[in-house]
Parts: C-alpha cells; structure tokens; sequence
C-alpha cells in the first residue's frame, strides 16, 4: 500500500505488520496525553515531587537521553570534521535518534516547568550567570540544528526527492553540512557541559557543589566526556536493537566495533577523571563546605555501593569490554558493554539529580526519597512512543542505514 | 536579549554570552541562505538534472558501481568515484593509455541471448547511441532494456527542441505500475522523437563543439558489462523462495518483466536502470 | 508572472504587518467610555483655577486619593455650573442619587506593583506631568481600553509593544519607564523596590 | 543593577531558640500577612506552602536527657553567592541593595524549580496547586502583596510589603530614613515569646545587630559561605552545633 514511499530495492514488512507493530506505541502515546493533559490542566500537583525533591524523575531522564542523544553530535563531528568516514553508515540513524532525543527533552521540560507559557522569558529577560540560561539557549539552537540536519534525510524520500527543488536543496543542505555539525558540536559541547556545571555550582549544595576552572565546575567538563563516551555506544546499541526488529543486517560489523573502540577510549578518560575529580570532592570540596563526605553515603539505599558501581561496574567494566580486541569481535559483548555504558552515564544523572535532593543539608532534616507518580512515568513513556513511532517511520521510510541495501545479499 | 529591554546591560557577561548567541543563529542562517541560494540557482541553470544523477549515484550500492575497467577486467576492485562519467575521470585517461593501443577482445554480438551490436556505444543505463551518416545522434534501448519494459504501459518522451543531459532524465516509462527514468547516454538538443517499436527513442543534434562520449562503453567493453548485468539482474530478481529463474542462453522471452515477481518488479527495474 | 508574484508577496506582507500592528492590538483591548465626561481643561482653567492636589490629594499617611468621590465634587456642582449636558446628567444621576461616579483608572497598576505617589512627589519632587503627561489639560476623558486578557489598562502596558523610540508621556507606564527614570536618577531599580 | 549607592540597610534577624517554644504563631502571621493560601486538599507537609517553617530538632538522649528545641526557618536572605539568585535563568530573582532582601517575583517566575534545588535552607516553595481560599476569605486578604498563581515559587521577603509602606510613610512627611518601629515583619510582631529580634544589621546601635553580635549567636550551614543575614541563638551546646554541617554529632534527627 505504501510501497512507493519505501526506497526501491530495500525490503520493509507489510503495511499491515507495520501498522500491527506501530499501534501499541500509539496506545502509550495517547496515555502519555492524558497524562501530560492532566499535569498541564491540573497543575505539578500530578507529580509526587515536592518542594524537596523540586527536581524528580523527569529532570533526571532527560539528562539522560540528552546524554544518549550525544550520539548525534558526535557522530557528526567524527564524520564531517574528522572524516571517519566508516561512521556515514550511522549517522543518518543517529541524527534522528538525536533529534528524537533532544525534542523529546524539550517536551518533557515544558511539562515539567510551573508556567510553560513563560518560556520565552528566559530569551527575552536572560540571567547570564545561570547555568540552566545555557542550557535553554543551547538546546533550542541544537533542536533547530538538528532539524536542518533531519531535513535532507527526509528530502531523500522516494517520493519526496521526485520534487526538483527538494532534490536540489537537499544535495545543496548536504554540501553545507560540516558547517552545521560543527556549529552542533559545539552547541552540544556547552550544553552537554551546562547540564552538568547545573549542579556543580550549587554551593548549597555540597553533595553536588564541585570546583573547576574559570566559571565552570568539574562536572561541566565530566558530563561532556561522559556525554560523548556513552553516545557512540548508544547509537551502537540502538543500531542493533533496529536489527534485530527488523530482522537484518544494517551496518557492517567495522562499524560496529569503530563505535566500540570510540567510546571504550574516551569511557577511559572519563573515568580517569571522574576518579581524581571524586577524589577532590571527598576530601577537599565537600570538607571545606563543612561536610564530611561519609554523611553522603550515610543512608541507604544510595550507599556508598552506588559511587562504585557508577565507576567501577559502568564505567571501567564496559571501557575494558570495548577496549580489548577479542571482545570486540563479538557482537553479544560489544552489546553488554553498550547497555552497562548506558546504565553508567543514568546512573551519574541520576545521582546527580535524585541523590542531590535526598542527602539533607540541615541537620535536622532528614534523609529523603521521593516515588514517580504514574503521570510523571507516563509522561515519559510518552517521549518513549513518541520517540519509537518516530524512529520506525524514519526507518520505513527514509534511508537511516545506507549499507542496508548492499548487505541485504 | 536586546539592548532597551529591561535586564539587559553592556557588561561582559551579556556580551559574551548574547554575541556568542547571535553569531551562532547567523551562522546557521547564512548557512541554510547560501545552501538555498545555490539551490534556486541550481534549479535556474537545469543543474537539477545533472544533480539528480549525482544524488542518485551516491545512492546505489556500491556493488552496482564498479568501475567499467573492472568489468573489463584491468583491474580487480574499483568503485567508481565520478558518477559513470568517465569524462571527468583522471585515471579512465591511465587504463586507456596502458592499452597502448591495443584493443580489446572483440568478444560475441550475442551475450547470453541478448544482442550487443557492435555500431554503437552502451550506456550504464542499458541506452545506446548511435552516431548518424547526417551528424545526429541516434539513441535507444538496449536489448536487456527492451527486454525488460517490453512495450511499455505509458511512455513520456521530452519534447523536441528540448535539451537533454548525459546521465539526466532521457525519458520517462511506465511499466506496471512503476515509473523508471531511462537515463540519457548523452548531451544535446532533441531534434525527433520515435517510439520503441522503430528501435530508437530520440534523435539529438549534438552541441557544436561535438559531443564527448568518452564515458559510453564500446561495444567491447558493452558485452562482459552485459554479462555483469544479467548476474545483477538475477540478484535482483532472486527472492527468498524463488531463485534466478532467467534462461540460460537461448532468445530470452520477448517480455521480461512477466518473468520477475510482481512484487519485486519495482526494485528490478530501479535495479537495471539506475533509478534510486 | 513575476510581478504577480511581487504583488501577492507585497500584499502579504502589508496583511501580516496589518495585522502584527493593528489588527492584533485593536482585538486585544475592550474600549469603554467613561461614565461621565469631564473636561480637564475646564477645571484647570485660569477661570475655574484648580490644580491637580485640589482634587487628586495625597493622604497624611503618604497615601495618594486618587481619583475624586463623589464628595469632592458635590460641593461645587450641586447646582448645575456651565450648559453641558454631561453636567447635567452628573448632577441628575449620581449627585442627586448621591451615587458614586464608577471611573476607569488610566494608570491603574497591576496587582503585584507597589506604586507610592508619595516618595515621587515629595522626595524627587516630579511633576504630575512627568508621568501623566497633559492630561489635565484636555478637554475629553479617553476611550478607556482594558486588556482583555491580562485586566490591566492600555496605558500602564505601553500603546505599542516594541516602542523604537524613547517615551512619551502617553506611551503608558510600561516597567520600563519605571526603570529608565530610576536609572537616570541613580534610584535602586531591584525587583522588589516596585513589586510587591 | 546600580550599586553606585551605599546599601541603604542590611536587614537581618535574630532568632532566639531558647525563647521558641514552637508555637507556630510566627508562621500563621505569616501566612495572613502575606496571603498564602490555605492548604489545597491533597498538600503534605512535604508540598504544602509556608514561607516559614518549624522545625523540631532533638538531641537524641533518651529519658531524662532527651531535649528538643524548635528552628523556625524562613528565606535566610543570604549576602554572599546566593545560591538562588545566580541560578534563575531568567532574572525573577535579585537582592534588594536597599534592604538586602531577596526577592521572588512571580509574574517572572517560569516555574523551573532550580532555585530550590539551590537553596541549603530549603527556603522556598512552589505552587504545586492553584491557590484557593475559602469562600469569603478572599476579602481578607492583604491588598499590598500580590497573590500567586500555581506554577511559581516563593518564599519570604520580610514583609517588604511592610516595607515599602513604611518608606512611603516617611515620604508623606518628607523624609528619607524610615521609623525602624515602622518596619516590622509579621512573624516578628506575632511571636509570644518575644524570640525575634529585626532591624538594620549594619546599625551598630539596633537591637539585631547586638544580638547577631552575641557569643551564642550563629547561623545555619555558615561554612557554606553564603552569607545569610538570619541568626540563631541558643545557650545550649547541642543547639548551636545542630546550625553546622559537620558530622560530629550524635543525636538522631527528626522533624516536625
């Protein structure tokens, strides 16, 4: 039935399978509006978050699929800047996914802030000193920046590129793309830092407060290298879960293991420096705050387990996996180590976000944790669905993986 | 955000912050201006057409892009870099030269039932070109081409006096249901048109200067290209249940497209005729 | 062809910035008239001589009066004073009726302004006009335009949204004005120095 | 932001936690001064509004020696790196040079709650519902602080509103300086005991600035080094050290 918008010579399921596999995604999507309805109608009474935990679940996975969404960038930069030239398999997939991702946040966020309609304000009356001003700025740059990078990918549809302005604009937009993935790369590198720099210049706030160079704290720097370690990974695993939906081969296994040897090198990095920059806070920042850091770990369940895990468990273990040799030949360990990146780089948004808020600041405070309401998880599986059906008409439709077509033989 | 509104003041932080700001949205705006103003310009001067065949090119597999060198057998692996325009090739000049004059093997008229004259010049889109004793150019299918659209369901010719590009759209056929855009072996000015039952297509008037048809294939080359492309049309044709099913030798039928499965019609075609 | 396309491009474009300028604003705004006329000029003539405290005083406390009642007026128009049918009206409707004039506040601050007449007047010594402009001396009460999404009066918002040029005194009583006087005279302009 | 001028006066307060007895009339003059609205039907304590609040700190003995001791904790009107006025992205907060006082401004404020998160004192709240009074109620509201809607955070500012009256007062009679007896917060003139001493910490002469002078005085999270311009005293050992960050103490806490 679709078939004329479906690229000659790739094989897609039937329109009914198709419609089969898109419409429990549209069941989740339509009870995430009823969610976002309710907290947009009702108020952020919706949410269980209270004037503790001010920031919950949803500031906490959109740091995440920012993070996840590095992807895009990244690998545009490695392509368009550093000519590798292997990564043109995937970028086409990961500038969706970076798009899904960023859109995604920014949707959540607008649900998420107490007067949407006040957006504008912080263009119009920007604080500059303010971290999350950067943040704003940089992220709607990007989301323009990623949708200029979207567009020739759409305009290559097959019925689309019929139209000779669209096919002549899209070749033209194509030439001009190193400008954008630049002009992406560094937008991403401020922002990707400015979310992190969010809660290392909360003086107030010891357990995330963090000292660092010029205006900006060590986490700006961490969440950057963090960001572009886990991205490569994640366009690798998302790479693999299409394929296996899909039941084919999408990209060669070079590519593969290029994304791998990526991000096991800069995961190195990241943990070398996540190391000596906790090393710093134990036992110079938090002291001098008047803290002593055992209070930190003080209260279960965030114990002292969880900062090992996030550098040990997801941070060395997956950059070991990607860099030995052996282990990258093989797709199902290439995988695992992806996943555990993944956890690491959630897990770090996570404490950063939800462990922040827990540890008490007053003595006579106590120890806090706060449970997600279902709107706030349907809210978030909305930004999911929304995210899957998006990602599976791009993938029906436009050509996400240009090897997909040579290894169909 | 602008100077005049309140909050705003010509301290470091707002200059930095905002200039910073300000030259990234003209960047990317001037940007998108350059990219749609060479598009305008593109479309104004029939670019599209040659930009089409590049987009195209950059689109097929790379196995469907070898090098007809390869295919000649002087080199084991080339992807072609220049879009099966051998005129603004730097290495075709190399291989021809390394001949040193010596031609290649004729080789049969006749590849696996399917003619390859030897009075014209091949192009990859399974088109030839035929120089007339008057100075025009004559161009058609195929015997592979004629074979697969049989008698065409509709046929959209381009109007005489118009212009035509090598590589850009000669013609337009529509075959059960699929459009396939015949890719022109040539440049020039459309001086009549035939249909394909006369064995020609077009008739083109070369431009002054004399057309270069460096990238066409002689009949030489035309016949193990020939031999390459029933392979990949096999390929194409072949599914999961059905393997190839052409004949081997012998005058294939007169109508190929009943031969392939009508669900995969459509990819045969853009297959055999370099459509995207 | 072309200049077909010029023109549909032209009168677009003199329809959107029609609408950005005028349509937009026109629909935003409910106008009112005033209950009663009542001409400025008249009473600040040299033959009636009032001035602007006569009616409008402030307060011992600092607070300002505002807007006259009823009895501020009785004494003297108890008796009709000129021919003006308006006056006529006044004195038949509400002085008679001993009823209150419900008149529209042209500079009515939003809810969350603090505005104090008093440090104005007394401590920086500014003119009513300064802020007011002329109007005691016009002879016609304005059609009174409410915002009818945000309640508060056209004047206090600013007659154009992004103003080029520097105020006048009918440009409103935007925050901006606010602030630019502060600034000029080197006054604190933080947030909480006007909001409340 | 003109700071050509001398700060006029650096408002603070005085809190003496051996006079509170946790009576809460502090924060329910607040809430009457200052219009926050009642609690909305499904408020906990953990999203309910009060721009002051009591906290109830124990020493952790038991029986005989088991002591409490009652910390109101409103905005601590910081002076140095104020966590949340450098973090609003869109300017809705500053500190006043006249006064000192933090601002919230909630017309401006976009509802993001990264100033809470910055807050150590967890000072400020947010609107989590639409504000509602019963009916009637509405008339008793105070007409010189604006309400706010849902969607926007805030917290104390020392009854400016008092404020700004008081300098209007002194206007009327031409004068510059307020009648420091003309500005006084509500929680300050409704505690019973007497507990809150307010007025101009850089006048060497008021009563606040003794007091904040006093040996037993201090204030909550100092060595985080923002600053605030609210103390505490207490003659209690255990009290005083509950103001620090630091880990060396030994009684188990809780709330109230």
């Amino acid at each position: 039935m679709d078939k004329g918008l479906i690229r000659r010579g790739i094989r897609r399921c039937s329109t009914g399978q198709f419609l089969a596999w898109l419409t429990p995604w549209v069941a989740m999507l339509g009870f995430g509006v009823l969610a976002i309805g309710l907290c947009l109608v009702k108020g952020l009474n919706q949410t269980n978050m209270d004037n503790r935990f001010a920031f919950g679940l949803w500031i906490f996975l959109d740091l995440t699929i920012i993070a996840l969404g590095a992807g895009a960038f990244f690998t545009g930069f490695l392509l368009y800047i550093l000519r590798r030239e292997e990564l043109r398999a995937v970028i086409n997939s990961a500038v969706v996914i970076g798009f899904i991702c960023y859109s995604g946040a920014i949707l959540v966020l607008m649900v998420d802030v107490g007067q949407p309609l006040r957006a504008w304000f912080t263009f119009w009356h920007p604080n500059v000193h303010s971290m999350l001003t950067e943040v704003t700025f940089c992220i709607t740059c990007y989301l323009t920046v990623l949708a200029i990078e979207y567009a020739p990918i759409m305009l290559k549809n097959r019925q689309l590129r019929k139209v000779p302005s669209f096919l002549v604009f899209e070749f033209e937009l194509h030439k001009v793309m190193p400008v954008f993935a630049a002009v992406g790369t560094f937008l991403s590198f401020f922002h990707q830092g400015s979310l992190g720099g969010l809660y290392g210049v909360l003086h107030g706030r010891p357990f995330a407060y963090r000292e660092g160079f010029a205006i900006w704290p060590s986490t700006f720097f961490l969440f950057i290298l963090s960001a572009i370690a886990t991205g490569p990974a994640f366009v690798l695993l998302t790479t693999w879960m299409v394929s296996k939906v899909a039941r084919k081969e999408l990209v060669r296994k070079n590519v593969y293991s290029l994304l791998a040897k990526i991000s096991g090198w800069l995961l190195i990095v990241y943990v070398g420096f996540k190391s000596i920059d906790t090393l710093v806070w134990l036992n110079r920042t938090a002291p001098l705050s008047g803290v002593s850091p055992i209070r930190f770990y003080a209260w279960a369940p965030f114990d002292i387990w969880l900062l090992f895990v996030e550098i040990a468990g997801f941070g060395l273990l997956p950059a070991l996996i990607f860099l030995s040799p052996a282990r990258r030949r093989s797709v199902p360990w290439m995988i695992a180590g992806s996943l555990l990146a993944c956890a690491g780089v959630a897990t770090n948004r996570f404490v950063m976000t939800i462990q922040t808020l827990a540890v008490p600041t007053l003595k006579f405070e106590p120890f806090m944790l706060y449970y997600p309401s279902w709107q706030e998880v349907a809210t978030f599986l909305f930004v999911v669905a929304y995210g899957v059906i998006l990602y599976s008409l791009s993938f029906r439709y436009l050509t996400l993986f240009p090897q997909e077509r040579d290894l169909q033989h | 955000m602008f100077p005049g509104i309140y909050g705003f003041a010509w301290d470091a932080g707002h200059i930095i912050f905002l200039g910073i700001f300000y030259v990234v949205l003209m960047v990317v705006f001037a940007t998108i201006a350059v990219a749609m103003r060479r598009a305008i310009r593109d479309s104004r001067t029939s670019r599209a057409e040659a930009l089409r065949w590049h987009a195209d090119f950059e689109d097929l597999p790379e196995r469907w892009r070898r090098c007809r060198h390869e295919l000649a057998g002087e080199i084991e692996n080339r992807t072609c870099p220049n879009a099966f325009d051998c005129r603004h090739c730097v290495e075709h000049p190399l291989f021809v030269s390394a001949r040193n004059g010596r031609p290649l093997p004729e080789g049969e008229p006749r590849v696996a039932g399917f003619e390859v004259p030897g009075d014209r010049l091949y192009h990859r889109g399974h088109t030839w070109v035929r120089p007339d004793p008057e100075g025009l150019l004559t161009v058609g299918l195929d015997d592979l081409g004629a074979h697969l659209l049989g008698s065409p369901d509709m046929i959209e010719l381009p109007k005489v006096g118009s212009r035509v590009v090598a590589n850009g759209t000669g013609w337009l056929a529509e075959k059960s249901g699929s459009t396939v855009r015949v890719l022109s072996p040539v440049d020039g000015e459309v001086v009549a048109v035939g249909a394909g039952d006369e064995g020609w297509y077009l008739k083109i008037r070369p431009d002054p200067a004399g057309s270069d048809m460096r990238h066409l294939l002689s009949p030489a080359e035309a016949r193990p290209w020939m031999l390459r492309e029933i392979e990949r049309l096999q390929m194409a044709i072949a599914t999961d249940a059905v393997g190839a099913a052409l004949a081997d030798g012998g005058v294939p039928v007169e109508d190929l497209s009943e031969a392939i499965p009508p669900e995969r019609r459509d990819d045969v075609y853009g297959a055999v005729f370099l459509n995207v | 062809m072309k200049n077909r396309a010029w023109l549909t491009f032209a009168v677009g474009l003199l329809a959107a910035l029609g609408g950005g300028w005028f349509a937009v604003p026109w629909a935003m705004y409910r106008r009112s008239e005033q209950p009663v006329q009542f001409s400025h000029r008249v009473h600040t003539s040299e033959a009636v001589g009032l001035s602007c405290q006569d009616c409008h005083a402030l307060s011992d406390g600092g607070k300002f009066g505002g807007i006259p009642r009823l009895e501020t007026c009785a004494p003297c128009h108890a008796e009709p004073q000129g021919k003006s049918a308006d006056e006529k009206r006044f004195i038949n409707e509400y002085v008679a009726k001993n009823r209150e004039v419900q008149w529209l506040v042209y500079a009515r601050q939003p809810e969350n302004v603090y505005f104090s007449h008093a440090p104005h007047i007394r401590l920086a010594g500014l003119k009513c006009e300064q802020c007011h402009g002329q109007h005691g001396t016009t002879d016609r009460l304005r059609t009174f335009e409410r915002n009818r999404i945000s309640t508060y009066p056209r004047d206090v918002e600013g007659y154009s949204l992004v103003r080029l040029q520097p105020s006048r005194w009918n440009e409103g009583m935007k925050m901006d004005d606010c602030s630019r006087c502060h600034h000029e005279r080197g006054v604190e302009e933080s947030c909480l120095t006007c909001h409340k | 932001m003109n700071t050509a001028h001398k700060p006029k006066a650096r408002y603070g307060m005085v809190i003496d936690l051996d006079r509170c007895n946790g009576c809460g009339g502090c924060a329910a003059a607040c809430a009457v001064e200052n219009n926050v609205p009642p609690a909305a039907p499904k408020a906990s304590d953990r999203t309910g509004l009060t721009w002051m609040r009591i906290y109830r700190a124990e020493n952790g003995r038991s029986f005989p020696e088991n002591r409490t001791a009652f910390f109101p904790i409103s905005c601590q009107h910081c002076g140095a790196h104020t966590p949340c006025v450098s973090v609003c992205p869109q300017n809705a907060v500053d500190i006043n040079p006249e006064t000192g006082v933090v601002s919230q401004i909630p017309p401006r404020c976009l509802g993001c709650r990264y100033c809470m998160t910055a807050c150590p004192f967890h000072a400020r709240y947010f609107n989590w519902s639409d504000p509602e009074w019963p009916r009637d109620m509405e008339n008793a509201l105070n007409p010189d602080v604006s309400v706010r809607m849902r969607g926007v955070v805030e917290k104390c500012n020392f009854c400016h509103s008092r404020w700004q009256a008081a300098v209007a007062k002194a206007a009327a009679n031409g004068k510059r300086e307020i009648d420091p007896a003309d500005y006084v917060p509500a929680c300050v003139e409704a505690c019973p005991t007497e507990a809150i001493a307010f007025g101009n910490l850089d006048d060497p002469r008021s009563e606040v600035s003794r007091q904040s002078r006093a040996p037993n005085a201090f204030r909550l999270l100092a060595k985080l080094g923002t600053d605030p311009k609210v103390y505490y005293r207490s003659d209690r050992d255990w009290v005083r050290r509950m103001g620090d960050t630091d880990v060396a103490y030994e009684s188990e806490a809780s709330r109230g």
